[in-house]
């Protein structure tokens, strides 16, 4: 099959799935929506394998023109290179292991056809993003992952309880995404006004012909991207609405907020190497923001009781972690985190989900434990992956963050050091919510326990997969110690067809000092494991009630007060700001402004009503009156003339 | 062109009555009160006009301006028959023919 | 020269009997000052051989309009009681204003060219009733035919008015 | 021609059609305008202009391609308008339905004529029916808060009149070519004032910032079809004065000298309206805020004079009346079913009516101008043209995409989702999903096509001028 109609066909799969599920979905029954919507996603996925397969350089596909005027064009038009099919790879293969997992999830929920009309929606999104050719496709799947990110967000809006807060989450999360939007499209607008193209190849081809184009015009637009990334992949300081985002159904928090929209930040950056890689303070303050971020977010999912809620910050964290490897500029390093962790966050996401399934709805760790016998398959994926995300060596995670942890000891070692703590606590976190999830007693009540059940085959299936992916994910990209023939395999992949990529090469240390980082992260990881497992699982340490925090705990349980900031910081002066020109400039000032004008008229139409004194001769008078001043001007005017 | 000697055949000794015949007329539509020597001083001013009509007509040798005051009294007459008659209308209503009653319009 | 005396004498009776109009009290004799004051224009407008016009005041003007007003004089019986008159400071500001505006007049008057001109004797010819008849039914056909609907309105409309009504409006 | 003399024959055969059939009546005659609108559109050659001169001085009537775009926007606006209206009272009333076709007369002939004065007085036309709409049907308490949009508009038009006197006195031409072909220029300062005066009664109904104030209150307390009429396209007028009329006849000293402060006011519009809107408890407070902030973006893009900045304003300027006609439905469905507009007693209506909460939802998604929808297209192009004029305006503009999304996720979330606070809502009927289906389809065509708009319309703005 041609490339070009294997990329229309994978588009339009989802879409068609959208099509189908949006108008029908109501008379269908489930199992055929599910399996619709599951069987096109996963068609979707064999042929981005073809289209893997039958690599070679990068194509265009031109589709049509959105708009065409003599110097702008703007077309809808797609793009096939390593990178392009490499995240296509990503989006429809764990795409379609959540959209299986959510056929089980899923099937007590009344709006079922609707889930899976808004999932194929958004996989078609995603998609658009990652093949566009240009940034304006992308902005397109960027705003639409956005809107999709929302609608799926407040899925649950008619819950009687969290019906508005989920509504809420959803609201927060599109207005932060929407201001990172605003930053791309400056960022837009400034490339427009800089190349007179989005076209990424063409813009690629100007920045290499023209090498004084460094400085201000390239940082400004590196950072207005930046700060569209930091939107969409939850940096500081836009990233309270990941942790709230977890309001919808899990499968969502797997899919979206774990492993392919949160990572559209990545991609961008990636995307667009050649235009960071001339603006150099843009890479540092991505480097200090994705640390400060990966820092904090892992400090506080140290003390989150919500299932969920840790890993949306471990998930915050890791987007940090990649954002750090992007601002030394080891951009395959950062897919390579990206790719590893989509893996296992899918998986942890979708094991919180079996649980939370199993469990009947219920989020709190504090009313978990003891689920490894319940839900033995759910117990030993979990167990994959909470050591996968620990850097437990030889899992994928460790790989991949190992690499990013040799950059940092290469160029920076305050930031080593600050990524050594950081990993440490993401160590500690996980393993705190592995053992107190699975271990120790059950803490939920009789009449709970009684009803927990291991989920079924459509949802253990993607666990076992993705358990699969996550063990074996790191060999994607081996450190080249060993096996020097199948080393770097990634990063080979994806400079060779990635436009800009070959310019930028990693740095490899050397053998020893290899050697000597691997062990000592090893060594924490391994640490950090048996720690949590004497404190947690042997001496049955619980989480504690709020109450009995202590000082850092509380910080942490609150989220360093990070909403309460930004709500007395920004949202109530808005919300003030908005009232007083609502009520004051626009209704006192300007209306009754116009009011007090009107009532000016009047009064003084009631003045000169007074001269109506209806005598006829008073009204005679003043004509008389006006005739000769009428008369005399005229006169004077003629005698000043003469 | 004769000189301004010629007081009584001259233009403005013509133009002077008729501007005199006007203030007269208005100065009797101010202080008179009642209505009917209110209309008979508009006819007055009307007359006034007339006059000075006719002087410029006689003046520039153009007949057109006594058609206008043919009309003007084709025109007055129709007035005059139609104020006597509210006149009338109105003394019955009011029992008086003082102006000054007649302001109802005002409120 | 005795055209001049005559129209200076015919001038001053005008205004004279103008102002008796004005100044007399009982509405009767403002009616007979008044048809004097036409017969003075009438002879005026003799005197600019404007015969037509002169004819025509004398029949519509001193003749039927005035009649008229007698009738209506007449038909309202008015005493010397019934007679309204104004204030004096209200008196007084009407002279003033009127003065005034003879002042203003006369100036104008004074500052324009045609002063001390007189009229063209060749073309005295225009007033007489033949020129004015040409023009009346040639030019100004239109106009004059629309004068009788006019005056049928006029006629309808007093009629209606003066008939004596059921209810009166209080 | 024909097709202007059309809705005003309908209009006044609609006086004597009985009540009981006449929203059949409103329905059909707008139906058949349409209809021949879009015949005569398909035989239409974009690059030709239709000349039509009864040889009478101020009777004079053309139609380009923008104009033909306009034609088709006000009839379909109509016709949406009757057929979303088909449910509820008001069309049972033959006045609304006689007035609303003089309206449309009015619109027609101003979007068609050729002649300055035609222009201003079918400005003045549209008004009148509009008015009596609005006095008869909508729901003002105060006689002031109505006369406040009369005397508003009335003041506008006054000013433009005067401009209209003196621009015809000045440079002896009353068509359109022959003003655009007059030397402006040379009047000097002059010029500046004749433009001023076009721009105040612009202003007035565009509206612009410090001339807003009627807008709120009207658009609140009028009838749903009003109100739809009144921003969907009576609106519009300004902005086709501005397009077609004003900026190219005054192009030179005079817009060079307007052009920023118009720029400023439509800027602050921008924010302004958008920050008031997040506040608003009254849904159609809440849109007529909005309006106020998205037409100040068109106004100030077409004052760039940006050759593609205009053609995209046209596409804007139809996505706003899709926007405007859906969203002041939704608002006027609620109304009309719960009799309130106050978000502070609604909630939970998607649960109750699921069709109408889809729907309400893909208006405020287009609203929000998310991509596939036209919005996106015209927010995108017209943000990006201030912001090549000058960086911080379009900074600043750019902010009403953030703002927007919090006043409209709010006007849509608050009454549809949460608790229920509704016993019963009934759910759309067969007109209603009917407007909404064809409004959705049409802003996702023209997001996805908009060269469709731009290509027809090209052929009418981008002659030079001078």
């Amino acid at each position: 099959m041609a490339k070009d109609l294997t990329l229309l066909l994978l588009l339009a799969l989802p879409l068609l799935g959208f099509a189908v599920n949006g108008l029908f979905g109501k008379r269908l029954p489930k199992i055929i929506v599910g399996s619709l919507a599951t069987g096109l996603v996963f068609t979707a996925f064999l042929l981005a394998t073809s289209l893997f397969s039958g690599l070679h350089g990068t194509q265009i596909v031109h589709l049509f023109n959105i708009i065409d005027f003599d110097q702008l064009q703007i077309n809808a038009s797609f793009q096939i290179d390593a990178l392009s099919v490499w995240m296509t790879l990503i989006i429809t293969g764990i795409g379609s292991l959540i959209h299986l997992f959510s056929m089980g999830y899923m099937s007590h929920d009344e709006g079922y056809h609707k889930f899976f009309t808004y999932l194929n929606l958004f996989i078609f999104s995603m998609l658009l993003l990652v093949l566009g050719s240009n940034y304006f496709v992308l902005f397109f799947g960027w705003e639409g992952v956005g809107m999709c990110s929302y609608l799926l967000i407040s899925f649950h809006y008619n819950d009687a309880q969290k019906g508005l807060a989920n509504s809420l989450a959803g609201r927060k999360a599109f207005i932060m995404n929407r201001i990172g939007d605003v930053g791309l499209l400056l960022a837009l607008f400034m490339l427009l006004g800089q190349f007179n193209t989005l076209e990424f190849l063409k813009i690629g081809a100007a920045v290499q012909q023209n090498t004084a184009l460094q400085g201000g015009a390239m940082f400004f637009i590196t950072l207005s991207l930046f700060i569209a990334a930091t939107g969409k992949s939850a940096q500081i300081p836009l990233f309270t609405w990941l942790p709230d985002a977890m309001a919808g159904p899990t499968p969502v928090s797997a899919l979206i907020h774990a492993a392919t929209m949160v990572t559209a930040g990545i991609y961008l950056t990636v995307r667009s190497n050649f235009l960071f890689e001339l603006a150099p303070f843009t890479k540092d303050i991505m480097l200090y923001v994705g640390l400060a971020t990966t820092l904090f977010a892992a400090f506080m999912a140290l003390r989150q009781n919500d299932i969920k809620k840790v890993l949306a910050y471990s998930t915050v964290s890791q987007l940090g972690l990649m954002f750090v490897a992007l601002g030394f500029g080891a951009y395959t390093v950062a897919l390579f985190h990206v790719t590893t962790h989509a893996f296992f966050k899918a998986l942890l996401f979708l094991g919180s989900g079996s649980v939370i399934h199993g469990m009947h709805e219920e989020q709190d760790i504090r009313k978990m434990g003891g689920l490894a016998k319940l839900m033995p398959v759910t117990h030993f994926t979990f167990l994959i992956g909470t050591m996968a995300i620990s850097g437990i060596p030889l899992l994928s995670g460790f790989f991949s963050k190992d690499e990013i942890m040799a950059q940092a000891l290469h160029h920076n070692t305050f930031v080593y050091v600050v990524l050594v703590l950081a990993v440490t606590m993401t160590a500690i976190y996980m393993f705190r919510l592995y053992f107190l999830t699975f271990h120790g007693a059950f803490r939920g009540g009789e009449a709970l326990k009684s009803k927990v059940h291991e989920s079924g085959l459509s949802m253990t299936l993607p666990l076992i997969l993705l358990a699969v992916l996550s063990i074996f994910g790191g060999l994607l990209n081996l450190p080249g110690l060993f096996f020097k023939g199948a080393a770097h395999w990634f990063d080979h992949y994806l400079s060779h067809s990635t436009f800009g990529l070959s310019e930028v090469h990693n740095v490899h240390l050397d053998f020893n000092t290899s050697i000597g980082l691997m062990l000592f992260a090893s060594a924490v990881a391994i640490g950090v494991m048996i720690w949590a497992y004497l404190n947690y699982a042997k001496k049955g340490a619980l989480a504690k009630e709020d109450a009995a925090l202590s000082g850092w705990e509380r910080l942490s349980a609150q989220k360093l007060y990070i909403d309460e900031i930004y709500h007395a910081v920004f949202v109530r002066p808005l919300l003030a700001f908005s009232d007083f020109i609502g009520k004051v400039v626009d209704i006192q000032m300007l209306r009754n402004g116009i009011y007090a004008l009107a009532d000016g008229i009047l009064y003084s139409a009631n003045l000169t009503r007074k001269w109506q004194t209806g005598f006829l001769s008073s009204y005679l008078f003043w004509m008389i009156f006006g005739l000769i001043t009428f008369i005399a001007y005229y006169i004077l005017k003629l005698s000043v003339w003469h | 062109m004769q000189a301004a000697s010629s007081i009584g055949t001259s233009l403005d000794f013509f133009l002077f009555v008729s501007f005199a015949l006007f203030t007269i007329g208005a100065i009797g539509a101010m202080t008179r009160k009642n209505m009917i020597v209110l209309l008979m001083c508009i006819e007055l001013m009307l007359n006034a006009v007339n006059l000075m009509l006719v002087t410029f007509s006689t003046y520039y040798g153009n007949g057109d301006a006594q058609i206008f005051v043919f009309f003007t009294m084709v025109v007055a007459a129709a007035e005059a028959t139609v104020g006597l008659s509210i006149i009338i209308m109105a003394y019955r209503n009011l029992k008086s023919i003082d102006i000054d009653m007649y302001n109802k319009l005002k409120n | 020269m005795s055209l001049q005396i005559i129209s200076i004498i015919l001038g001053s009776l005008t205004l004279a009997s103008a102002l008796m109009v004005v100044l007399s009290k009982h509405p009767i004799r403002s009616v007979i000052y008044l048809v004097v004051t036409f017969f003075f224009i009438t002879s005026m407008y003799i005197m600019m051989n404007a015969q037509f016009l002169a004819i025509v005041n004398m029949i519509v003007y001193a003749g039927a309009i005035m009649v008229l007003f007698l009738f209506v004089l007449m038909l309202l019986n008015l005493n010397k009681e019934m007679e309204p008159m104004n204030a004096k400071g209200a008196q007084i500001a009407a002279f003033i204003a009127g003065g005034s505006l003879f002042l203003v007049l006369i100036t104008a008057l004074k500052d324009t060219l045609i002063l001390g001109q007189t009229y063209r004797q060749q073309d005295n010819s225009i007033g007489l009733v033949k020129e004015l008849g040409n023009l009346l039914f040639t030019k100004y056909v239109v106009a004059f035919e629309l004068t009788s609907i006019l005056f049928i309105a006029a006629m309808v409309g007093a009629i209606l008015l003066a008939k004596r009504e059921k209810q009166i409006i209080e | 021609m024909a097709l202007i003399l059309l809705p005003l024959v309908f209009g006044i055969i609609a006086w004597f059609v009985p009540g009981n059939i006449s929203r059949i009546f409103g329905l059909i005659a707008s139906t058949v305008t349409l209809a021949w609108s879009i015949i005569a559109v398909s035989y239409f050659e974009p690059s030709e202009h239709l000349l039509v001169d009864f040889g009478l001085r101020f009777v004079r009537f053309s139609i380009d391609s923008l104009g033909f775009t306009m034609v088709l926007l006000t009839n379909s606006v109509f016709f949406l308008v009757f057929l979303s209206n088909f449910n509820t009272s008001i069309v049972h009333e033959k006045r609304f339905t006689a007035l609303a076709l003089l309206m449309q007369f009015g619109l027609l002939g101003l979007f068609t004529t050729n002649t300055i004065l035609g222009f201003y007085i079918f400005w003045e036309l549209t008004l009148l029916p509009i008015f009596l709409i609005l006095y008869w049907f909508g729901a003002f308490d105060k006689p002031r808060a109505l006369l406040q949009f009369f005397l508003y508009t009335l003041v506008g038009s006054l000013a433009m009149l005067l401009s209209i006197i003196g621009l015809m006195h000045l440079t002896n031409q009353q068509t359109y070519d022959a003003l655009l072909a007059a030397d402006i220029q040379s009047f000097g300062n002059t010029s500046i004032f004749l433009m001023g005066g076009f721009l105040l009664a612009f202003a007035v109904k565009i509206p612009l910032f410090p001339f807003h104030t009627w807008q709120a209150e009207t658009y609140t307390k009028a009838p749903t079809a009003g109100t739809m009429l009144l921003s969907a396209i009576m609106l519009k007028m300004a902005l086709f004065g501005l397009l077609k009329w004003v900026l190219p006849i005054f192009d030179g000293n005079a817009t060079d000298f307007w052009r920023w402060p118009v720029i400023t006011l439509g800027l602050v519009g921008i924010i302004y309206g958008a920050v008031i809107a997040i506040r608003q408890q009254n849904l159609k407070t809440l849109f007529a805020y909005a309006s106020l902030s998205h037409l100040g973006l068109i106004a100030a893009a077409l004052m760039l004079q940006n050759e593609h900045t205009n053609l995209i304003s046209v596409v804007q300027i139809v996505n706003h009346s899709i926007v405007s006609i859906g969203l002041f439905l939704a608002a006027g469905i609620i109304e009309e079913r719960l009799g309130t507009q106050q978000l502070d007693q609604l909630g939970g209506i998607a649960k109750v009516a699921p069709r109408f909460g889809f729907w309400f939802a893909v208006l405020t998604f287009v609203s929000l101008s998310v991509p596939f929808t036209a919005g996106f297209i015209g927010e995108f192009f017209l943000i990006k043209a201030l912001f090549s004029a000058h960086t911080f305006t379009g900074i600043l503009a750019s902010t009403t995409l953030v703002l927007g999304a919090v006043y409209m996720l709010k006007a849509y979330q608050v009454p549809m989702f949460g608790p229920t606070k509704i016993n019963s809502f009934q759910d759309l009927h067969w007109s209603e999903l009917a407007v909404f289906a064809i409004l959705s389809i049409a802003a996702i065509y023209l997001g996805l096509a908009p060269q469709c708009i731009t290509d027809f319309v090209a052929h009418s703005l981008t002659q030079p001028t001078h």
